[in-house]
């Protein structure tokens, strides 16, 4: 990937991610990049926000990137305990904010995580749909992002409509949970095109249309005029990310096979000493 | 009153057909002591509803235990896919329904209210609403919005494992509480094992951490290390290195048979052992 | 009162209410009476009830009558805290009971808290229909006591139907919430007359059925052969009662006038000082 | 984010014909502050929503702002019924609305999860459902079962009193919880007066106690026995005293005018001074 010096891709993506975030709602720490961005944006772009240490709990405490979803942060740091309950009731009072990573996207912005190929005889079970569409339905803004930018991953037409996009899916829900914004390891891009489909807001430094258009399965809404660059990561920025993350566990996402494998495997022994080092027991059990 | 009971009781308290609810999410807090001593039983036509499926439900699917799963996610987080709830998704070797988080947790709600239903609109515009049977689109009485109906989710049993409990039944739970009261509240019989039991007035001063009434359990089993290989924050972190292990093993036939022998059809004692022992695993995932 | 020696009508009157109480359900502690009989039960009669201190929350200390519903016990002794959400989840799961005061209650068991006349235009507005509606329409064992059995409370037909009694209010609601007992000052009365209508169930010692029924709005049910005699209190059950309310709160309810006030005045007074004697601050604050 | 406000910028923020929740439950843990400073303004027309009303609907009633009453109860606990809530009742000075204590909670639940409805059992066989204009009755859409659909309540303004709160709007209820959640989750704009406000850092020390999140609260007021004359768990119990005057000058027209130039129309520093001022409250008050 062609990058300006003095940044990675993962620190562009997440400021990118972190840029979007504004005003005071929860924001959930599912992945090592949601939680980053969610941590760059309240440090610097949106101090109001009410960051999680994990997907449903620990608001208000600074958020760790870990192998197994912040879960002990909880615990070991404080940080206010929220329920299942809150999060749902949040989400259906707009007050939460998740960045989605898909497995596939398409032109309207519908997402799967469900399964490749027909549901009832799939080639690829995925996961199952989870919360995406509550988010989908209830949220003014949802957020997704993607690692691959590829044929694959932002296609034409999703084979399983985990999470409801533009388009059709909009008949019985109007506004409300439409799609905002896609950022990639390419670009940005949002919802406002034609009938609501995709459209390239801005590209990474170095990446070309031309580039992105042959990663995408559909022909991608394009602004007129300059297509503007994303802005990058300040110093400021990036040294934020890299003192939240140590252990470079956002970098986990960006690899596969052996490779990721073995910086699992050094992040997961790193870990456990990582955690007392940084976050004395204070919490529950420290009272 | 007393509610303890063996590990072996539990399992025998539920009859083949059943079921069967069980709390936690993913790789967090899954009762699996409990879940290796059904597996490892003659129980069969199990239905499993679970929210967020992990472990649990794969090893249930792995040992040929179930029949249907309601299920709004199963996968192992980080390290990706369920492998036999992949295979038997791709062979269709059990029935599988896909709701979602919020919709899982209504249709227990509408079981502990008494209620045939809960209204949602979550799911319109998705193809979950599609493939879901259960689920029926309805009008709203007043403003004839269109909305979903979720049935109610009743299940017979509950298996729940929590921090601790007292001999009455009251459970307490110190990490995200994950659906584990809604499961509770709903099933029939809740059968909840524990990390430690204290006793009751200990147990009080936990204040609003004591999640389950012991109105609602009907059995309760003192397990140390009674979630693993899943984490039971704050007391120990998820074993990552186990679930690697138990993911390779369910690649081929052989090396499942070998899981099996070695972690399945174990009882908790001769399974801790095989880990090399309490001492073991505490240095390798307490906090 | 024409009574044996050696114990008074609230005694009786708490007792006979006491020996109601069975199995592991919350019981909620709203009046005098109603606290004092759950405590009386727990401590002989069904050691199984978890009993609160408040009507909401406050689950398994000892209930202490007071003029401000025992809120101030949650905090001073310790007691499980509870959710509103909780008390009506355990309504609807059939897990709770209640000793219900009406202003009025018919031949079916209707009762009345809301109005004497016409909703309308009401003679006398009295409090509103509270949780009452929630317990008649799903409590399997719904229980009535009623201090001054007279023509105005015990009548042929309430003037509003707060709670669902026998009869048409049954149309859709099956057995679910249809009434089990009324204890009076008179005797205790159960529903099981024709179609479900109030029949005398025994007669408090010295009261006679031609008393009873001159004071009741409508012919009573009398089970063929003797009328039984309501099993007076044991030393026991009295000196339980004596010594949970030495502030003799529950006299209150049997009082009018300015003899009620200057009795709750006293109490009043009083009250402080003897929650600080008996529960010394061991909660949440003393941890 | 500082979201401090006087009381008096509290009341400018609600309009006339404001629809107000109001949290606690009768004598215990009003906002009573807000609600005297709403009392003496010249706001009209306000809809009142409570679960269980106490003083707080009694005063606005009282001073003549109140249009509208939603309710499941109003009433003095102990000390007996609602004067002016009464007379209102009787002389049909306002529109009242009979619901129940789960109705109204389900009803904000439905605002909350932004559904039109929520369906129950409860007020079936009673005259509640003849009186309530909202509620109707409807049949599941699965199995033709006769239901209650309770409609969405939507206050524009919660107000709630806790015993603290950080600046944030973060809230810490140590007593029984009442409604407050529910109200606060459900407004458009909740203000919360407190006892105390503390450091973000002091709040997160109680844990699940925590209960209003600041997501949901626009504004907080710090104001010592801002409960006052209803109770505040564990700092103070209910002023029977101050009630008693209440109800006593509720009984004339002269008696009332003296009380609202005493209690009503002057502030709160003027209010406590008027009972002798704070010394004089905790040697009576304070547990």
């Amino acid at each position: 990937m062609p990058l300006a010096p003095g940044f990675n891709i993962d620190e562009v993506v997440i400021t990118a991610m972190a840029r979007q975030l504004h005003g005071e709602v929860l924001v959930s720490s599912v992945t090592a990049f949601g939680s980053l961005a969610a941590h760059l944006a309240k440090r610097r772009y949106a101090p109001d926000l009410a960051v999680l240490s994990t997907p449903e709990s620990g608001m208000d405490v600074t958020p760790m990137p870990t192998l197994t979803l912040g879960q002990f942060l909880t615990d070991v740091q404080q940080g206010i305990p929220l329920t299942m309950e809150d999060i749902f009731d949040a989400i259906f009072r707009d007050r939460f904010r998740i960045w989605i990573n898909p497995s596939q996207i398409d032109q309207w912005g519908n997402t799967n995580i469900t399964c490749i190929g027909d549901w009832y005889h799939p080639k690829v079970a995925l996961v199952g749909a989870r919360g995406i569409p509550e988010d989908t339905s209830h949220l003014s803004e949802t957020f997704y992002y993607l690692l691959n930018h590829s044929l694959r991953s932002v296609v034409a037409q999703v084979d399983f409509r985990s999470g409801a996009g533009n388009g059709e899916s909009r008949a019985f829900l109007g506004r409300f949970g439409a799609p905002t914004v896609l950022v990639t390891d390419l670009g940005v891009f949002s919802f406002d095109g034609p009938e609501g489909r995709m459209a390239v807001r801005s590209l990474h430094p170095g990446v070309t249309l031309e580039e992105v258009q042959e990663r995408t399965g559909f022909p991608l809404a394009v602004p007129s005029g300059k297509i503007p660059e994303t802005d990058p990561p300040s110093p400021e920025d990036i040294r934020i990310i890299r003192e939240a993350d140590p252990l470079e566990v956002r970098k986990l996402e960006l690899m596969s096979g052996p490779e990721a494998a073995e910086k699992f495997v050094a992040i997961y022994e790193r870990e456990r000493q990582t955690f007392h080092a940084t976050y004395p027991r204070v919490g529950k059990w420290g009272r | 009153m007393d509610k303890r009971m063996s590990i072996d009781e539990v399992v025998e308290a539920i009859p083949s057909g059943a079921t069967v609810a069980i709390g936690g999410s993913s790789i967090s807090r899954k009762p699996m002591a409990l879940v290796r001593a059904l597996a490892r039983s003659d129980k069969r036509d199990l239905t499993v509803i679970v929210d967020v499926g992990g472990p649990d439900v794969d090893l249930l699917l792995g040992t040929g235990r179930v029949r249907r799963v309601i299920y709004a996610f199963v996968g192992f987080e980080v390290l990706g896919l369920a492998p036999h709830f992949r295979r038997a998704r791709q062979q269709n070797l059990a029935e599988f329904e896909e709701w979602t988080e919020y919709t899982v947790m209504a249709g227990l709600d509408a079981t502990i209210k008494r209620v045939p239903f809960m209204p949602t609109h979550a799911t319109l515009g998705t193809d979950v609403l599609k493939v879901n049977r259960s689920f029926k689109e309805m009008q709203d009485p007043f403003g004839g919005e269109t909305l979903v109906a979720v049935p109610a989710l009743a299940p017979d049993v509950a298996l729940i494992h929590v921090n601790y409990a007292d001999v009455q039944g009251n459970g307490v739970i110190l990490g995200d509480g994950h659906v584990d009261v809604l499961c509770a509240k709903a099933a029939q019989a809740t059968y909840m094992s524990c990390e430690r039991i204290l006793s009751s007035a200990e147990l009080q001063r936990f204040g609003r951490d004591v999640q389950i009434l012991r109105v609602y359990s009907k059995g309760v089993v003192e397990i140390p290390w009674g979630a693993h290989p899943t984490g039971c924050a704050p007391d120990y972190r998820t074993d990552l290195r186990h679930l690697e292990d138990y993911l390779k093993a369910a690649q081929s036939e052989e090396g499942w048979r070998r899981y099996e022998s070695e972690f399945v059809d174990v009882d908790h004692r001769q399974y801790l052992a095989n880990h090399g022992g309490p001492e073991e695993l505490v240095s390798r995932l307490k906090v």
